[in-house]
């Protein structure tokens, strides 16, 4: 077993001897630079029936709707991963015990990580009620949480491998340290090696964050208004080629815009740890 | 620096009892038997400590010291034979609650020192008498402080593991161990991963305990430090003590030839070179 | 008496309508308020004024319609929905319709496609769901592309990937083909693929729900209702409506 | 035989898996072209992905730095943004524009949504691939490279019998993961109506109304073929496996 | 095992001209300065060996000594300086061919061995001479099977790298570096990772070596092993050459106070404990 997590400075070394240090700045404005490039090209060689400008200028009108429908994205990405780093680390702490809860654990943490999330998203959505009864009062179960639960389940199956994976990379000789010293089980679990884990989960905790937020797009195909639906609304509702273009790119735009961010910090994030 | 000058001048427990082999047995390891997936590892194992005595384990690499010292800790479970420590049999302690009493009398300082990283060298010190005995952060750490300045980091309360050096580390792990009290502690090979500079500091720190009358198992590839503070050393190959005595009889005159080959191989190119004091 | 639909209406003062927005003149987003808009929004709305009760307007998607009238997440469709016997089979519905569409499809005039049977064999772009589907496939061989709805499969016909795309004439296809440039160079064929009516839907044993229903849906006939919501939304006059107008409907 | 079986769907159906269209051959012959299609996209992008995969590795480690910046803002636009949104972006958009232009030089578009649909998982994974390479020569001890620098081995020699070997063997767990995100996420393909198995499900349900025996049908098929993925995965790590090298 | 009389036996390279002093030098180096992000790390190096020479080079961690060995090989570039072999100017060799023409005339081998674990013993033996000399299969294998009967690991030839213990993977880096015929071995800490039992089998090899007139610049810890096999002994401290000169005049009467010292404490327990002999 590998004992030696963090990395050794040789390591650090190796990556800062040999591959050539491009700046996450030099690249990020590339990726930037290219995606504008990129749209500008296209829309510029799209057919056009009316004026550009009056193109954009729709696109001015329908950027609320395109906005808000986007929120939803953002709305149900922190639902799914809210609830699924919960329930991922108790899915992952029930996967480390040797029991039939942990077999059971590990064998549904493998389906749902194996289950594509369209599947998941239509079975949501069609499966569960619309509503429920608790206590005599009926709550709504809106589409938007059922695909908010439905990309949850991958979500959780995820954070629980990381954290299967973050606890299993605690070197045994801390469990041994730490038990030497007269820790219970879960003492050694809470006070030493969770502390060591968070850490170690941060940076894949935020990709899997990323992840999802990219999962949201599936929204779209069962009737969720989200930023892709609502493209498609637009661009089927002013029926210009052009339009058409321009929303699409718009929308590859909105979320690179806010998944980039995201994994530059994760990549920062990894990098400050292995540097500790 | 000279040890047995650092040793006098030490003011805990004064006037120790090293050499009154008198004393009741405080760990007696009788017929032990340990594989790992078959494989034997410890075969017959016999070895009594008595109370106050330092004892040292030498032997070939893979001859079974650490899996030695990590049954005594109930760390691994032997499949025949018996562990006593103080009257308590190791091997009947099954339960978790069972082992944590026992693991509070007995301290294990390891090779690779094994700090928490993410904790300071005080929270490391502190953690389990906090934790484990129930103490109040105050007593806790007051006991760290006079701990670290026994092992002279004094200074060092507030750093990180991560930021000392190989020694430095070695020693807060000793005193992460002393703040526990334990009556026996188990050394394994805890100056190997030192460079060579650095491991005197740990050794002085380590001799000091035993003139104190602490009662240590240490395993060791140090011979003259074995020879030196160790009232008896077990010599280990293949699993099985093949010979045992006072340190200078076993140094001096080894009955085995096995136990002749191994200190001549350990005093490595003192035989073949020309001594270096002779350059 | 009352059934349970009605019941359901009349104690939550609540009715929930699902209508389909997807960016035709029949349901679509105001981009400013983005809130929804359309025939089907003006329709709903209309019920729930006259049965004094608030609307929830429930975004329903070819694919997902009947599961959420089923479930009773919906209680009722106002979704594009034609009569067809197989519908009728699972749903019950109100026996008056309230538009009429046949499909038809849109090909480029230099596709060498005029008549239906020209699809023989060839790609047809579709909506996932579309009750085209068996018509195009078994009456006429075509291969059916569906999309997840209209506006990818218009654009997928756009691309090449098909030699025609199937979805509603009058609401959807003929306005696009006659008003907007980019399509001038498309042609629409004729006769219309089995035109059929519109109808709300309710779910299986609604009868009473039908029945009040029905009386609303004579009501928009009778006053001009529909003539004016249909101008509203931008779309030519259809010969259905103004007949109706005229004499009530027969059902479907 | 053929009256047991259909006892055996309509009791399924009383209890709720209504399996009936595979009585029907309109309906199960699409349904199991779809499998076959599925597997087609699979296979297609495995290979398509390991190829743009270690195109964009050597890209980015090159020694062209407008190559290697250009490599790396692709890589990071497509692990930046929704695998629908690129697939729509260039099945419905790029895919029109080159009808278009190509329409004004009479010639028919020869790309299928099929294609579309490999291309872009292709790009997508190969742009994980590459990412996953990439970790793995950055963690490669920078002694053996010393090692093979101080034997005189030169660039090509070291990448492509030391480097790429050993940063191979760190990378394939990543790299099993990403096969088997590849997998599923060629369910994609029904979003622009390629006949996959997703697609074909959708199209009898929506007929049928029955969500439940198909979800059935399609989580088992894509546990099947993950299941089978991450077996191989696993045979080649054994395979690879060499002394003293990884757990 | 008597070193020397191992090296009798060897028949490669009769009669090397050890001390034959006035040839003429291999490697030059002069006035060598680095810095690491602005980190001086040499400050000043002249070292030279003449052709057939054994030099070693010794002095505490981190003053440099593995640097300067980096720089002799290209694989670091000094600041300022010269580095000669042979005549050629090693800094003015910029262009990758030029590296590999200089890299076939100097071995390099390291503390972590850095054999390739994914290819064979032989493989590892034979990559180089045929990728980079381009010999035939059948000639690098015939001449690979010599060199591993050389460091007595003829029956490893197939075995991976991790398959072997610590001493054999250091003597299969020799005999990788050796398979490449270089003028000039750099020898850097070779036995610093291994266990004190297995030190000797690399030393040996390392001695037959040097006695067969194999030039070779060698970084050590083994003060025994330097004063035996030097020709010149240089100490480095904080990146400069303190002190050099023939290893008995180093080790026997070292002229610097900080030379003293070092050995002193390299001596290590020797001060503080009694000499193990007394025992
Ligand atoms: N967890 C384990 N599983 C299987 N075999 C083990 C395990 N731990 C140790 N062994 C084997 O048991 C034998 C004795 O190991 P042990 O660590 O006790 O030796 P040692 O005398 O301490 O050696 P060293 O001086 O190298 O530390 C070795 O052959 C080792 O490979
Ligand atoms: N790649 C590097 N980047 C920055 N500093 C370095 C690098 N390599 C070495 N150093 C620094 O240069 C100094 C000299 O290192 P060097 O490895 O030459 O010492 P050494 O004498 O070989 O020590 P040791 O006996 O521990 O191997 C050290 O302070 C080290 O921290
Ligand atoms: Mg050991
Ligand atoms: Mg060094």
């Amino acid at each position: 077993m590998a004992h030696d997590t963090l990395a050794p400075s040789s390591v650090i070394a190796a990556s800062r001897g040999r591959t050539r240090p491009l700046s996450g700045f030099a690249s990020g404005t590339g990726a930037i630079v290219g995606v504008l490039v990129f749209g500008a090209l296209l829309w510029a060689i799209a057919p056009e029936s009316g004026s550009r400008l009056d193109t954009l200028r729709q696109l001015v009108e329908w950027a609320p709707a395109l906005a808000h429908g986007f929120s939803l994205n953002i709305l149900i990405s922190l639902g799914a991963v809210a609830i699924g780093t919960v329930a991922g680390v108790v899915a992952g702490a029930i996967a480390l015990s040797r029991s039939l809860a942990g077999r059971i654990a590990r064998w549904s943490i493998q389906a749902f990580r194996n289950a594509p999330w369209l599947v998941l998203i239509y079975f949501t959505t069609y499966v569960f009620p619309f509503e429920f009864t608790v206590f005599g009062k009926t709550l709504p179960f809106p589409d938007w949480l059922k695909v908010t639960l439905a990309l949850a389940l991958p979500a959780s199956a995820n954070i629980a491998e990381i954290f299967r994976g973050a606890v299993a990379s605690t070197p045994t000789t801390q469990w041994e340290a730490a038990q030497s010293l007269a820790f219970s089980r879960r003492q050694v679990l809470v006070h030493i090696v969770l502390p060591q884990c968070a850490r170690r989960m941060l940076p894949p905790w935020t990709n899997v964050y990323a992840i999802i937020t990219m999962g949201t797009a599936l929204s779209s195909l069962v009737g969720i208004h989200d930023l892709i639906d609502t493209a498609q609304i637009a661009s089927s509702t002013v029926a210009r080629s052009s339009f058409t273009v321009l929303t699409y790119v718009a929308t590859l735009v909105v979320f690179f815009a806010y998944c980039y961010p995201i994994s530059r910090f994760t990549r920062w994030l990894e990098r400050r740890m292995n540097v500790q | 620096m000279n040890r047995i000058a650092l040793a006098s001048s030490s003011t805990l427990n004064a006037s120790p009892a090293r050499d009154s082999h008198t004393q009741d047995p405080l760990l007696t390891i009788r017929d032990l038997h340990l594989s790992y997936d078959g494989v034997p590892v410890l075969n017959g194992i016999d070895l009594t400590v008595k109370r106050g005595q330092a004892v040292s384990i030498i032997g070939p690499s893979g001859s079974g010291k650490s899996t030695i010292l990590r049954c005594i800790n109930g760390l691994v479970s032997p499949q025949r034979g018996s562990i006593d420590i103080a009257s308590i049999d190791v091997r009947a302690q099954q339960s978790d609650a069972e082992r944590i009493a026992l693991r509070k009398r007995v301290g294990f300082v390891f090779q690779q020192y094994n700090l928490f990283p993410h904790l300071s060298v005080l929270d490391n010190l502190t953690i389990a008498p906090r934790r484990v005995l129930g103490k109040s952060r105050a007593e806790a750490e007051s006991d760290a402080h006079a701990l670290l300045a026994k092992v002279r980091l004094a200074d060092k309360a507030h750093a990180h593991p991560g930021a000392l050096s190989g020694g430095q580390q070695q020693r807060v792990a000793i005193a992460r161990t002393l703040a526990m009290r334990p009556e026996l502690i188990l050394f394994d090979e805890v100056t190997s991963a030192l460079d060579p500079e650095t491991v005197g500091e740990v050794l002085n720190v380590i001799g000091e305990l035993a003139d104190e009358g602490q009662t240590c198992v240490l395993v060791t590839h140090e011979m003259r430090f074995a020879a030196e503070i160790s009232d008896e050393v077990f010599f280990t190959e293949r699993g099985v003590i093949v010979e045992h005595g006072p340190a200078a009889q076993l140094f001096g005159q080894p009955r085995h030839e096995r136990t002749r080959l191994f200190l001549q191989r350990a005093r490595g190119e003192d035989r073949s070179h020309p001594p270096l004091r002779a350059v | 008496r009352a059934d349970a639909t009605l019941d359901r209406i009349a104690s939550r003062h609540e009715i929930d309508v699902g209508v389909m927005i997807a960016g035709s003149p029949f349901g679509s987003l105001d981009p400013q308020t983005q809130q929804p808009r359309g025939i089907n929004v003006d329709l709903a709305n209309d019920i729930g004024k006259k049965l004094g009760v608030k609307v929830n307007l429930v975004s329903v998607q070819p694919s997902t319609r009947v599961q959420f009238l089923q479930q009773g997440k919906a209680d009722i469709l106002i979704a594009n929905m034609e009569y067809t016997p197989q519908r009728a089979e699972i749903l019950d519905f109100v026996p008056t319709p309230y538009y009429r569409v046949g499909g038809t499809a849109i090909t480029p005039n230099n596709s060498g496609i005029t008549r239906w049977e020209d699809l023989r064999g060839k790609p047809v772009c579709i909506s996932q769901g579309s009750s085209y589907i068996r018509p195009i496939v078994e009456r006429y061989g075509a291969v059916p592309h569906a999309f997840p709805g209209a506006s990818q499969s218009l654009l997928a016909l756009r691309g090449g990937s098909c030699v025609a795309a199937v979805h509603d004439a009058a609401p959807l296809l003929y306005p696009l083909q006659q008003h907007d440039p980019e399509w001038r160079d498309y042609r629409t064929l004729q006769p219309e693929l089995i035109p059929a009516s519109s109808v709300i839907w309710v779910r299986q044993g609604e009868k009473d729900t039908a029945a009040k229903l029905n009386g609303i849906v004579e009501e928009w006939h009778r006053s001009g209702f529909l003539i004016a919501s249909e101008a509203k939304a931008g779309l030519p006059p259809s010969p259905a409506l103004v007949e109706w107008h005229a004499n009530l409907p027969k059902g479907p | 035989m053929d009256a047991s079986l259909h006892s055996i769907l309509a009791a399924a159906a009383r209890a709720g898996f209504d399996f009936r269209f595979l009585l029907d051959a309109y309906e199960r012959d699409p349904f199991l072209h779809g499998i076959v299609v599925s597997i087609e996209i699979i296979v297609a992008t495995m290979a398509g992905s390991a190829i743009a995969g270690l195109a964009l590795l050597v890209a980015v480690r090159g020694r062209r730095v407008w190559l290697a910046n250009a490599a790396r803002a692709f890589i990071e636009l497509t692990r930046s943004t929704p695998t629908l949104v690129q697939l729509y972006c260039g099945f419905l958009v790029v895919n029109m524009l080159i009808t278009q232009w190509l329409q004004m030089h009479h010639v028919d578009n020869p790309f299928k949504p099929f294609f579309w649909i490999v291309l872009v998982l292709s790009l997508h994974q190969g742009a994980f691939h590459a990412e996953a390479l990439r970790a793995g020569f950055d963690a490669l001890p920078a002694q053996t490279i010393e090692g093979a620098m101080s034997l005189g081995l030169d660039r090509r020699s070291r990448f492509w019998r030391i480097e790429l070997p050993l940063a191979l063997r760190t990378a394939l767990p990543t790299l099993v993961n990403n096969a088997v995100e590849l997998v599923k996420a060629s369910a994609l393909a029904s979003a622009i109506a390629v006949g996959d198995i997703t697609y074909q499900s959708i199209m009898i349900w929506t007929q049928r109304d029955n969500v439940l025996a198909l979800m059935v049908l399609i989580l088992l098929f894509y546990g099947a073929l993950t299941w089978l993925v991450s077996r191989a995965g696993r045979w080649l790590e054994r395979r690879l496996w060499v002394p003293g090298y990884g757990a």
